[in-house]
């Protein structure tokens, strides 16, 4: 294969690999952020 | 080729609105924090002049530490300058609603109290302003949280939160560490 | 040698001195705030080492580094000469002549203000001409960067602009918007101060000035890192960049999102308005966007080199990459360390929740994530990528050099990790010496020392780098240096002028900032607060 | 710009995206969170949404409590700007003024007996000009300086103040420097956070960026040196602001007290 049908060949699955991890790291951020939100800063009361 | 231009483009704008999404999820956990919870960072747009803080008002120095107003208002007035906390301890009550007002007459200080939420910077020129309301007792550490010199590191006080019960203020509202 | 690669050369050994040195200050100020004894501990000696270390990390090393490499893209992306190569030394020598001016001043004990500008609080004028002339020369930087793009444009009209030179001066640009607001502060507040010419000071507004430049002078530091991500990591992974108008929209979406975000640094400052902390808080979210497009763009471009080496499944590319490369190896090291910073970071920015964290060492721990794991290990990578073709050498060992970026990573997040836990338990930052006595602070001793554990493994790291540069002279002759830049799975022919200049995206960075800041800064016109009286640390009165 | 049509919608949806942020926070932070929350605190709508963008003073999520005040100042010097800089400059009527001193603190300045009387010679204004207005209000009680400093006024007392400083610091000659034990030398240089106490040369250090009216320590009696952190400890002496030398003095010993006073009578580098 030409370097350029590799290219199309792997294009077929391209970014599902990215979405994917993309996703999962976001994911774990938001979880993160929500964990320290509900667990330590509400907990924590009321200011302003 | 198989994938055109047009289909990277929509991939990628379908990874940009699950971005906004999160951070629009975030916002709106904040709105809800700000809605129920009261909470707000402090802001208090006051000016007070810091080169006569000490002569005349509610920053003299016999008018520091905690006071019971008339209408049952808790307010405690402290002064953080080079290189100290004036007070250096604080009582205050458990459960009940308090105000810290701060002001400095030198440079920028800043306070945290471990293990709460209660956090500003000091600023001269301005009463910084923090309500709360503290709900676990004993003896929490107040540091000065901003560089404001050479002595910074030496710069804390302590706060007594007491339940209740033990907050007992004198004829003139006032509550003090020596008191007790 | 061309003019561009011996000045890439003289900016990457300043700043990499520089580097070195405040490394080892950094050390010994974990060393002196942990429950251990340590030596020549004064509260003088401390303050002036934590300002000589955040001057030479925050304004010298990341200053040289971006004009150095500025100018290698200027170079070898355009396939031009550099314009006015006698200007671009004018800069180099005034920012050098400056960074010593303020590094002989702190050593001299009149500086200890830390590198913020915090009025009232005032160090010797010197430090701050000093720091004025880097900047002076950062400026020349910025506008033969413009230039180099404009003559480019116009001996090839209608071509896009090759991306790493676009996003070298949508950063050119970026600074030039950046350093407005403590140039003000400087010259109206600060150096007048300095000078005695000025016994008071307006301190609201010069927070406000400062936190102009707080946030997007991160950006400066880190678009190289990102120019690296999009024009060479995927070239180093044997891949192709997925996207370039997505590299080009992420660069422009930097461009006008980190100036009307600083805001957040004063959350908890009285003399901002709730209102506008929340619009600033609400453009500050929309400012990680940029950053989250960009993990899905450089994913899929390694996704891209990982399937053509052979990778499936969903995840099996990512093992297929070749990690045994630095700058692949040190991408990966980088985005392990964006995603813990970037999560600190929201934390830190989430309007009344930085009341939880402010002023503590979570902070600490935040900003050397971002600095020193994203940007400075990029800058390590793109020191070893670049070496070769500025030096005509082969490096003569490469597991020296992922030896170095892994030792970077480790050290970092184990210095780094007890600081988030620390900061949340409410330890506070730039003090020397904790009160081990306390119960509440004794808890915290342990932390503290496996941090200083990491520091000590970042030291290692560091001097292994610089040894790792030094090695390059007994490498061999190397003539064919590699192709360093990506090319994109579609190559763009043609793009929209908005992606191929930034006429449009300042205006729209006026229009915010205008819409961010106006009032923010005229309210102190308004109610023209009472000034506080300057403390001048480099005499007494 | 170009007319390109590929550039229209660039400008259109860059401009929207960045308003519609715009709108978005200014709904929430501007109008609806204050009212919402002034709301919980009894406040009206007006009064919620002056108050986050900063028009008046308090959160719109709490009432603002009612100020109280009740002066007694500790000093009645109030600093300014102007003072500051007249105190940089030495005039005729200093001189003239200062005659009045010499027989305790010398001609140039220089105590007769430093047991009893501190140098001036070199001082910082800024801390004579305090001195001598706290003695004038009764600030600070000196059954001595009080009719001295009375007859003053706001203008004489900064010139004598500036007359004094511009004098040299009395040298010493270097047999007499005992050297200082180390526990001293940390509490002057470090300072000791066990007990919260900033190192003596944060404040009166050369480069300190201290408090402006903290005096200098170099070369004046040891006695008096002692005697005045004796004063501070006891708290006779309180016309320091905010108690910042009393809760310092509070916690030192007596050793220690007598330490830095003779660390300071000898010392120069300070």
């Amino acid at each position: 294969m030409t370097p350029e049908e590799e290219l199309e060949r792997v294009m077929r699955d391209v970014p599902r690999g990215a979405l994917a991890l993309a996703a999962l790291s976001v994911g774990l951020l938001l979880v993160g952020w929500f964990l320290v939100y509900l667990l330590v800063f509400l907990p924590r009361g009321m200011v302003s | 080729m198989a994938i055109g231009e047009e289909a990277i483009v929509r991939s990628e704008l379908r990874w940009a609105a699950v971005s906004i999404g999160v951070v629009s999820l975030i916002m709106l956990a904040l709105i809800y924090a700000g809605i129920v919870h009261h909470i707000n960072p402090p802001s208090n747009i006051e000016p007070i002049d810091p080169k006569t803080l000490h002569l005349s008002g509610e920053f003299t120095e016999a008018n520091l530490g905690t006071r019971v107003s008339a209408e049952g208002q808790v307010t405690s007035r402290i002064v953080a300058t080079q290189f100290t906390f004036q007070p250096r301890c604080i009582v205050l009550p458990a459960n009940q609603r308090v105000t810290l007002r701060f002001a400095t007459p030198d440079v920028i200080h800043g306070i945290l109290v471990t293990g709460t939420n209660v956090n500003t910077m000091i600023v001269p020129g301005y009463v910084s302003q923090v309500h709360t309301v503290f709900t676990r007792t004993g003896e929490l550490l107040m540091p000065c949280h901003e560089y404001c010199g050479l002595g910074h590191s030496e710069m804390f006080a302590t706060l007594r939160v007491v339940p209740a019960s033990e907050f007992k203020p004198d004829a003139q509202g006032r509550v003090s560490c020596d008191a007790r | 040698m061309t003019h561009a690669r011996r000045l890439a050369l003289a900016h990457f050994w300043i700043g990499f001195i520089a580097f070195a040195i405040a490394l080892v200050l950094g050390v010994w100020q974990m060393w002196v705030r942990s429950p251990l004894p340590a030596p020549f501990l004064t509260a003088s000696t401390y303050f002036s080492s934590v300002t000589a270390h955040g001057t030479a990390m925050a304004y010298v090393l990341t200053t040289f580094t971006v004009m150095g490499f500025g100018y290698y893209v200027a170079e070898t992306a355009l396939a031009r000469a550099l314009p006015a190569p006698r200007w671009a030394w004018t800069g180099f020598w005034l920012a050098l002549a400056g960074t010593l001016m303020a590094v002989v001043t702190i050593f001299s004990g009149r500086a200890a203000v830390l590198f913020t500008f915090y009025p009232p609080l005032i160090a010797s004028v010197f430090y701050y001409i000093g720091l004025v002339l880097v900047v002076a020369g950062s400026w020349i930087w910025c506008v033969l960067m413009i230039v180099a793009m404009g003559q480019w444009k116009g001996a090839n009209p209608g071509r896009p602009v090759p991306l790493a030179m676009f996003a070298t001066v949508a950063n050119a640009v970026m600074w030039l918007w950046t350093t407005v607001g403590v140039t003000l502060e400087l010259l109206f507040q600060v150096i007048p101060a300095a000078l005695g010419l000025k016994a008071q000071i307006d301190v609201g507004l010069s927070r406000t000035l400062f936190s102009w430049t707080l946030h997007a002078v991160v950006y400066f530091w880190l678009i190289p890192s990102y120019i690296a991500f999009y024009t060479m990591v995927p070239q180093a992974a044997g891949g192709r960049l997925y996207s370039d108008t997505m590299g080009r929209l992420t660069f422009v979406l930097f461009l006008i999102y980190s100036l009307p975000v600083g805001l957040h640094h004063l959350l908890m400052d009285p003399h901002q308005s709730n209102a506008f902390k929340f619009l600033q808080v609400a453009l500050t979210a929309l400012v990680s966007v940029p950053t989250l497009l960009t993990v899905f763009t450089i994913g899929a471009s390694l996704e891209i080199a990982g399937r053509l080496r052979g990778g499936r499944g969903l995840f099996g590319w990512i093992g297929a990459l070749p990690w045994e490369r630095p700058l692949v190896l040190a991408t990966g090291l980088a985005f392990l360390m964006l995603a813990f910073g970037g999560f600190g970071g929201l934390v830190n920015m989430s309007y009344g929740m930085n009341a939880m964290v402010h002023n503590t060492s979570w902070v600490t721990a935040h900003f050397h994530l971002i600095f020193g794991g994203t940007v400075v290990i990029m800058y390590f990578a793109i020191a070893y990528t670049l070496w070769p073709s500025l030096t005509g050498r082969a490096a003569p060992s490469l597991a020296a050099q992922r030896l170095q970026l892994w030792l970077w990573f480790i050290g970092m997040l184990v210095m780094t990790l007890p600081w988030h836990y620390l900061g949340l338990l409410g330890q506070w930052r730039r003090v020397a010496t904790f009160n081990y006595a306390d119960p509440i602070i004794a808890a915290w001793g342990p932390w503290v020392i496996v941090s200083l554990v990491g520091g000590l493994i970042l030291l290692v790291s560091g001097l292994l780098f610089v040894r790792n540069l030094l090695q390059f002279a007994i490498g061999r002759a190397s003539h064919v240096p590699a192709e360093v830049y990506a090319t994109a799975v579609h190559p763009p022919l043609r793009v929209p002028a908005a992606l191929n200049g930034f006429r449009l995206w300042n205006v729209l960075v006026l229009v915010l900032m205008l819409l961010a800041y106006g009032y923010p800064l005229a309210q102190f016109f308004i109610i023209d607060p009472p000034g506080a009286l300057v403390h001048r640390v480099d005499q007494r009165r | 710009m170009s007319t390109d049509p590929l550039d229209r919608p660039w400008r259109l949806w860059a401009s929207v995206a960045i308003l519609s942020v715009f709108v978005f926070s200014v709904l929430f932070g501007f109008v609806l969170l204050p009212i919402i929350q002034g709301r919980g605190a009894g406040l009206d709508a007006f009064e919620s949404i002056c108050r986050a963008l900063g028009l008046r003073p308090g959160s719109p999520a709490a009432p603002q409590p009612a100020s109280e005040a009740k002066a007694q100042p500790t000093t009645r010097v109030a600093w300014s700007a102007e003072l500051m800089q007249a105190l940089d400059r030495p005039s005729a009527i200093g001189a003239q003024l200062a005659a009045a001193c010499t027989a305790c603190h010398g001609k140039d300045g220089r105590s007769v007996d430093p047991k009893l009387y501190p140098d001036l010679a070199g001082q910082s204004a800024v801390a004579l000009y305090k001195q001598l207005n706290d003695f004038k209000s009764g600030s600070r009680l000196s059954a001595v300086m009080a009719p001295l400093a009375q007859p003053l006024s706001e203008e004489q007392i900064v010139a004598v103040s500036a007359h004094f400083a511009a004098f040299p610091v009395r040298s010493l000659p270097p047999a007499q420097m005992p050297a200082p034990s180390e526990a001293i030398e940390r509490l002057v240089a470090r300072g000791d956070p066990t007990r919260a106490i900033a190192a003596c040369n944060a404040c009166h250090g050369e480069q300190s960026g201290g408090p402006p009216e903290a005096p200098r320590l170099t070369h004046q009696g040891a006695q008096y040196l002692s005697a005045q952190l004796r004063a501070f400890k006891s708290g006779e002496r309180r016309n320091d602001i905010y108690s910042r030398m009393r809760n310092v003095a509070a916690v030192l010993s007596d050793s220690e007290i007598e330490g830095l006073a003779g660390f300071y009578s000898t010392t120069f580098t300070y």
